[in-house]
């Protein structure tokens, strides 16, 4: 085949001006295996509309055929990742839908690495969140609603991996929008959930709009929406996609910064937490916030060439730097357990776009990887509590190890693996981060790469620190509570026990120099990938980061652990009747007041209050009262003080005024008066007369064109 | 090219035979003191421009033409005449007194002075091809959807907009709903 | 396009449609009075002509023409006197298009179905003009009336059009009942089916209740409905002018019936006949089948009562409109996924 | 043989007479009536242009069919205004309109 080979010569081209570090990954078509994986997408999307229509009168109301469809997807995404991990698979599937001038719309599926590595990940966290979901949903009003759109939400965010091109993507990418939307909302009883429901799905709209633009702008300037036709051209040296690359990959950038809630838009996923358990797990493990990060990953081979992108790697570099410190910090203060969690989600989401910024794409997928099983574990684990005590605040918690001892065992480990303990997930995870990021500021001392190792070490810290303190006042201590604790069902610990194992073993996936199964895996796609390997785990980093961490346990467990001056002992760990008093200081306890900082971080870095005021009231309204408000403190007080002092100076010029100044003042306004009345006569508001005036100017203007 | 021998084109003829109509029933159009037969002669007027269009091998347009025109516009400008009480016999008020009208139609004149002055100008006497059958409705569809395939979704978001806004405008105000 | 002889072709062919719409609407005139009264259980006309009263139609047109020809004394006389003619040419320009045969057609246009819309939406305008000019306010508002029905069922009606066009791949009437004629093989039979079994039954049956009400037979008689309008626009017309309008009601019904032939039931097109006869054949084909639908007017004519002027407008705008969209969605949808 | 003129010259024509009615008729839907003749005056040009240029991608006519959908829209706002204005005011009359004068 003539254009196989072509593009196999371009590639080739590509390789030798990027030196050896670029590798393309060996790989099949997976025949069969790929050419029937549109049914990943398709019977997760068909299950979410027989459940609308169907749910109620099947046997467990929709749960069964939500369970089977997910459990359909990890299986085959299983069958895949083994068949990628033995032959390699880099196949694409385009059916054409329709054309807009040379523009082929076309809808189909990519099944390579990268995506596998998502129908895995999708399929395995989603099948453990269904079960668990049934225990935890029981009773629920909308049951059956519950999974119809949970299921599509799953959907949704399968058909956004799946897809080849930009169209299909930002279909997807809006269907977890919006069923992301429907499940935050689930509980609509509650004004709370609902606007924090539209507070998610606006933050996120605004995003989308910049994916829209960039998208836009970049399929005309490649001329196609299809990501391999826009990597090809970019290989041959598009010189259109030079130009507008930089907008287009901010644009994109942008995009990916609201569905993974990046800095300035964090601030719908703590909100978010108003659904319930389930789904909290599932869109921070799996879906949902990982399609930012998925689509840098999907875009990579565009990023990583500066030729294209400009500095978009280094506004990434910073803008996921700045999120896994700020959103760790604010996870310090928080009271609610899920928002503990959320906050970190953001912040570990921080570390995978950081990665992907400088350039450390296996790290930056791999901690998406091991991250996806820890987080939907430990918000399993917190669920699971949540249905204990029926209270989501850490207040009402304390000493639950005793009661919970499923829950407390695997939580530790989600825990362990979180802060990165070696040898849970993330201790692999997060030192690949670390260690590529220190590589690339070695190799190229950028200014952004050193910010970004720097408060990537600190991130660990103040991780161990937040987790510290989460287990200690949940599972140590006093049971503060009102409710009486007791161990969840097994079909609820069944799914933690399974994500426990995963978050254990996960990281040792892709030890370098070892094992690298998630290397081999990720890399598998048509487009080379230019990053650095590493022969062997980096030790000295590895000293530096993992005291760090310990320091932060410590620190943490000093504090708020139950030998600490500031917690609360009650009569030695049994369940006691809290009194009013002492349930305050149990929550002043719970905080970590530093003198300045707090109060900051109370405010969630105020920037919460800044779109409320400076983006959305005003739009409601009450600009005029700020203004009004600047008008008559500000504004006038300058006429004031002038005012004063000017009339004074009237009186004194008063007696002038009124006769010599009037005079000539009166004589101007009668003239003015007069030519008003005057011109009012040739314009009478009749409109044929404009009209006729205005053609007058047309006659007059065409003929000086002919004339000349 | 001689007058003789433009007339000597049988094609003139049928253009004459067309557009004299067609002029004469839109000076009428404009003219007319009975407001419904104005409206009346405006069908004579576009029914001469679809023919027009015809016989430039526009066929599409032609009969978009009739059936836009003369099957809704029309329609539409008769019901709204009747609504308004037009009387049957003619009307005094319907134009402007002749003070207003003279200066109205130096400007037309004039206008029409200078467009003819600028096409014989530009034009002279270039002839133009009619086209030996009308144009495939096929090509004209795929020319709207491919080259023009902006406007014309432009076009049906204005279309939108104006249906939503001719019932807002003409509905009658309901009072207001007790509960 | 302009060969000289345009002209002088397109006159020859409208005075054979003219002459086949006389010859046409006098046995349909005949057909109603026949049938009704036998539907009802009466006779119907028996003395005129002798055996059956054949002759009643001619003689009933007789009647009319010897009448005096008033016109009403406040009334706009030219606008008066014209109504019928915009009426009855609107009616006759639709034979124009309608293939009798692969090649018996007046002028086969590459955009026949739309040309059929166009043209007959002029029928209104004359409506319009006989109500507004009668100088009558039953005639006004029957008038009035006629307008709003028109309107408001010739979107069902070419909404259904469309529906068929979408199908068939052109706006060609030979054309569309050629997509008829071609043959649709399942398993091991081959067979030619019309286009109302092959999923056009909704355009169909939509098509023919907006074909009754553009017609403004019963039940959708509100313009002339003499309980509350005497005869609505009709009712200053006498003489010639109202055989006018009576002749190009009945023409217009032939017309329509043709079309739905045409449409729906596969035009001139009959299977197992070779197709160097059906010049020959089809004129019968097309008219036979015509007559079909013209049998089924005349049978709800005789078994529905009248609607009232508002259930008439939400039937359609509520109703045939919504229904008719949805139609073309999934026309179109089969269209392009087949 | 043809000239492209005398269609140009009727379009212009037509346009003229149009700008008349615009500018002297009283009743508004006489001036909606006007409008729709320098329309199609318009309209002529186009098409007329087109077969001139015996253009390849139909421009002419395919504005000419967006210009005819703008003036069914136009005519349909229009009337629905002029209704409005009947109702309230119980005059078409356009002079007495001149509430954009102050």
């Amino acid at each position: 085949m003539p254009a196989a080979v072509a593009q196999l010569s371009r590639v080739a081209v590509f390789l030798q001006e990027h030196g050896d570090s670029a590798e393309l990954a060996q790989a099949g078509d997976g025949g069969g295996l790929a050419a029937y994986a549109w049914l990943i997408p398709v019977v997760p999307m068909v299950v979410a509309f027989l459940i609308l229509f169907f749910g109620k009168y099947s046997p467990w109301k929709g749960w069964g055929m939500a369970t089977a469809a997910l459990g359909f997807v990890a299986v085959y995404g299983t069958v895949l990742a083994v068949a990628n991990l033995r032959d390699g698979i880099v196949a694409e599937f385009s059916v054409n839908v329709g054309d807009i001038g040379t523009f082929a719309i076309e809808w189909g599926w990519v099944v390579d690495g990268l995506s596998i590595l998502m129908f895995f990940l999708v399929g395995v966290v989603g099948l453990l969140v269904f079960v668990y979901a049934n225990a935890y949903m029981k009773g629920d009003a909308r049951y059956t609603w519950f999974f119809a759109s949970f299921t599509l939400f799953a959907g949704g965010m399968l058909v956004l991996v799946s897809a080849p091109n930009f169209i299909q993507l930002i279909v997807g990418w809006e269907l977890v929008g919006v069923s992301s939307y429907l499940l935050i909302g689930h509980y609509w009883e509650d004004m709370d959930n609902i606007d924090a429901a539209n507070k998610a799905f606006m933050t996120n709209k605004v995003a989308d709009a910049a994916l829209f633009i960039g998208a836009i702008i970049m399929s005309l300037s490649a001329g196609s929406f299809q990501f391999s036709e826009i990597f090809t051209r970019m290989i041959e040296g598009q010189t259109t996609l030079g130009q507008f690359g930089f907008w287009a990959g901010l644009a994109i950038f942008i995009g990916a910064m609201g569905k993974s809630a990046q800095f300035p838009f964090h601030v719908w996923l703590p909100d978010a937490m108003a659904g319930p358990t389930p789904v909290s797990a599932l869109m921070h493990a799996a879906t949902m916030v990982t399609a930012g990060v998925y689509l840098i990953a999907r875009l990579f081979p565009f990023y990583q060439l500066p030729e294209f992108s400009g500095s978009v790697s280094t506004i990434i570099v910073i803008i996921g730097a700045i999120t896994l410190l700020s959103m760790g910090l604010l996870a310090i203060v928080q009271d609610d357990i899920k928002r503990v969690l959320a906050y970190s989600t953001v912040s570990q989401l921080g570390y995978m776009v950081a990665a992907l910024g400088v350039g450390a794409y296996t790290a930056g997928l791999f901690h998406l990887f091991t991250h996806a099983f820890f987080k939907a574990l430990l918000f399993l684990g917190a669920g699971s509590i949540i249905h204990a005590v029926h209270s989501n605040n850490m207040s009402d918690m304390g000493g639950l190890r005793k009661y919970m001892p499923a829950t407390f065992w695997t939580f530790l480990v989600g825990t362990a693996a979180l802060v990165g303990i070696f040898p849970f997930a993330g201790f692999w995870s997060k030192d690949e981060i670390i260690s590529s990021a220190f590589f690339n500021a070695t190799n190229n001392p950028e200014f952004a790469v050193w910010f970004m190792v720097v408060l990537s070490i600190l991130g660990a810290f103040i991780t161990a620190f937040y987790m510290a303190r989460v287990v200690s006042l949940t599972f140590f201590g006093t049971y503060l509570g009102d409710a009486k604790p007791h161990e969840s069902p097994a079909v609820m610990v069944v799914p933690m026990v399974a994500l426990a194992v995963g978050a254990a073993t996960a990281g040792l996936l892709n030890i370098p120099g070892l094992t690298e199964v998630v290397t081999d895996w990720v890399t598998t796609r048509a487009f080379p990938i230019v990053e650095h390997h590493f022969a062997q785990p980096e030790y000295f980093l590895i000293a530096i980061v993992t005291p760090v961490v310990l320091l932060g346990l410590f620190i943490g467990w000093r504090l708020f652990g139950p030998s600490s001056e500031l917690h609360y002992t009650g009569t030695g760990g049994e369940a006691v009747d809290v009194s009013a008093p002492q349930r305050k200081v149990a929550v002043e306890r719970d905080t970590f007041r530093i003198p300045v900082l707090y109060p900051v971080l109370e405010n969630k870095y105020y920037i919460d209050d800044l779109y409320m005021n400076g983006l959305v009231r005003p739009t409601m309204g009450p600009i005029a009262d700020a203004t009004l408000w600047v008008d008559m403190n500000v504004v006038d007080a300058v006429p004031n003080l002038g005012a004063g002092v000017a009339r004074y100076a009237a009186a004194a010029v008063a007696v002038i005024d009124d006769n010599a100044v009037d005079g000539f003042y009166n004589v101007t306004g009668a003239t003015t008066g007069a030519t008003g009345s005057f011109l009012r006569q040739l314009f009478p508001g009749r409109v044929q007369q404009y009209v006729a005036l205005s053609f007058a100017g047309v006659v007059i203007f065409a003929a000086l064109f002919v004339i000349f | 090219m001689t007058i003789g021998d433009w007339l000597t084109e049988s094609a003139n003829w049928a253009f004459l035979f067309l557009a004299i109509p067609t002029f004469v029933a839109s000076v009428m159009v404009v003219s007319s003191r009975n407001v419904v037969r104005a409206v009346l002669y405006l069908v004579i007027a576009l029914g001469g421009s679809a023919a027009l269009f015809l016989m430039l091998g526009a066929e599409f347009v032609g009969w978009t033409v009739v059936l836009v025109y003369i099957g809704a516009v029309i329609i539409l400008f008769l019901i709204g005449i009747m609504i308004t009480r037009a009387p049957l016999t003619k009307s005094v008020d319907l134009s402007h007194p002749i003070s207003a009208k003279a200066p109205a139609a130096l400007l037309s004149v004039l206008l029409f002075g200078v467009v003819a002055w600028a096409v014989v100008e530009s034009f002279g006497l270039e002839t133009i091809p009619l086209p030996e059958e009308a144009t495939r409705t096929g090509e004209i569809g795929l020319s709207i959807f491919t080259s023009w395939v902006i406007p014309f979704e432009v076009v049906s978001f204005v279309l939108l907009a104006a249906l939503i806004g001719g019932i807002v405008l003409a509905r009658k105000d309901e009072p207001a709903e007790v509960p | 396009m302009t060969s000289g002889f345009f002209w002088l072709d397109t006159f020859v062919k409208v005075a054979i449609a003219l002459g086949f719409m006389l010859g046409l609407a006098l046995p349909v005139i005949y057909a109603e009075l026949k049938i009704m009264a036998h539907m009802q259980n009466r006779v119907g006309p028996y003395y005129a002509g002798g055996r059956w009263g054949w002759a009643q139609p001619i003689a009933d047109g007789l009647k009319f023409v010897q009448k005096e020809d008033l016109v009403p004394a406040d009334a706009d006389a030219p606008v008066f006197k014209t109504a019928p003619y915009v009426v009855i040419m609107a009616t006759i320009a639709i034979f124009v298009v309608i293939p009798l045969g692969p090649d018996l057609v007046a002028r086969d246009l590459d955009l026949g179905a739309f040309y059929l819309l166009a043209i007959s939406s002029i029928g209104t305008l004359g409506v319009l003009m006989a109500g507004w000019s009668s100088a009558n306010k039953y005639s006004l508002m029957g008038g009035l009336r006629a307008a709003a029905q028109l309107i408001a069922y010739e979107l069902p009606l070419l909404l259904a059009v469309l529906a068929v066009v979408v199908q068939a791949g052109t706006m060609s009437l030979t054309g569309i009942v050629e997509a008829q004629s071609a043959a649709i093989t399942i398993g091991p039979i081959s067979v030619s089916l019309p286009f109302i079994l092959t999923g056009q039954i909704i355009s169909f049956v939509i098509f023919v209740i907006a074909m009754v009400a553009e017609l403004s037979r019963i039940p959708f008689d509100m313009p002339i409905a003499e309980s509350e309008l005497t005869m609505g626009y009709l009712t200053e017309y006498s003489s010639v002018r109202f055989s006018m309008f009576f002749l190009a009601e009945y023409a217009s019904l032939i017309a329509l019936s043709m079309v739905v032939a045409t449409l729906f039931l596969g035009g001139y097109f009959v299977p197992l006949v070779p197709e160097a006869w059906l010049n020959l054949v089809g004129p019968m084909v097309v008219l036979g089948k015509a007559a079909l639908i013209v049998f089924f007017v005349l049978w709800i004519r005789s078994t529905f009562p009248r609607l009232r002027e508002d259930q008439l407008q939400n039937l359609a705008w509520r109703w045939l409109i919504p229904i008719s969209l949805v139609n073309i969605l999934v026309i179109s949808f089969f269209a392009v996924a087949i | 043989m043809m000239t492209i003129i005398q269609w140009i010259l009727l379009g212009a024509a037509l346009f003229s007479v149009g700008l008349y009615g615009v500018l002297t008729r009283r009743n508004a839907v006489l001036v909606l009536a006007s409008v729709e003749i320098m329309l199609a005056a318009v309209n002529i040009n186009l098409v007329a242009f087109d077969t001139y240029l015996s253009d390849p991608a139909y421009t002419g006519q395919i504005f000419a069919l967006f210009v005819i959908a703008l003036a069914a829209a136009e005519v349909g706002v229009g009337i629905a205004i002029i209704l409005m204005i009947f109702r309230n005011r119980h005059s078409v009359d356009v002079d007495e309109l001149d509430l954009m004068r102050y």
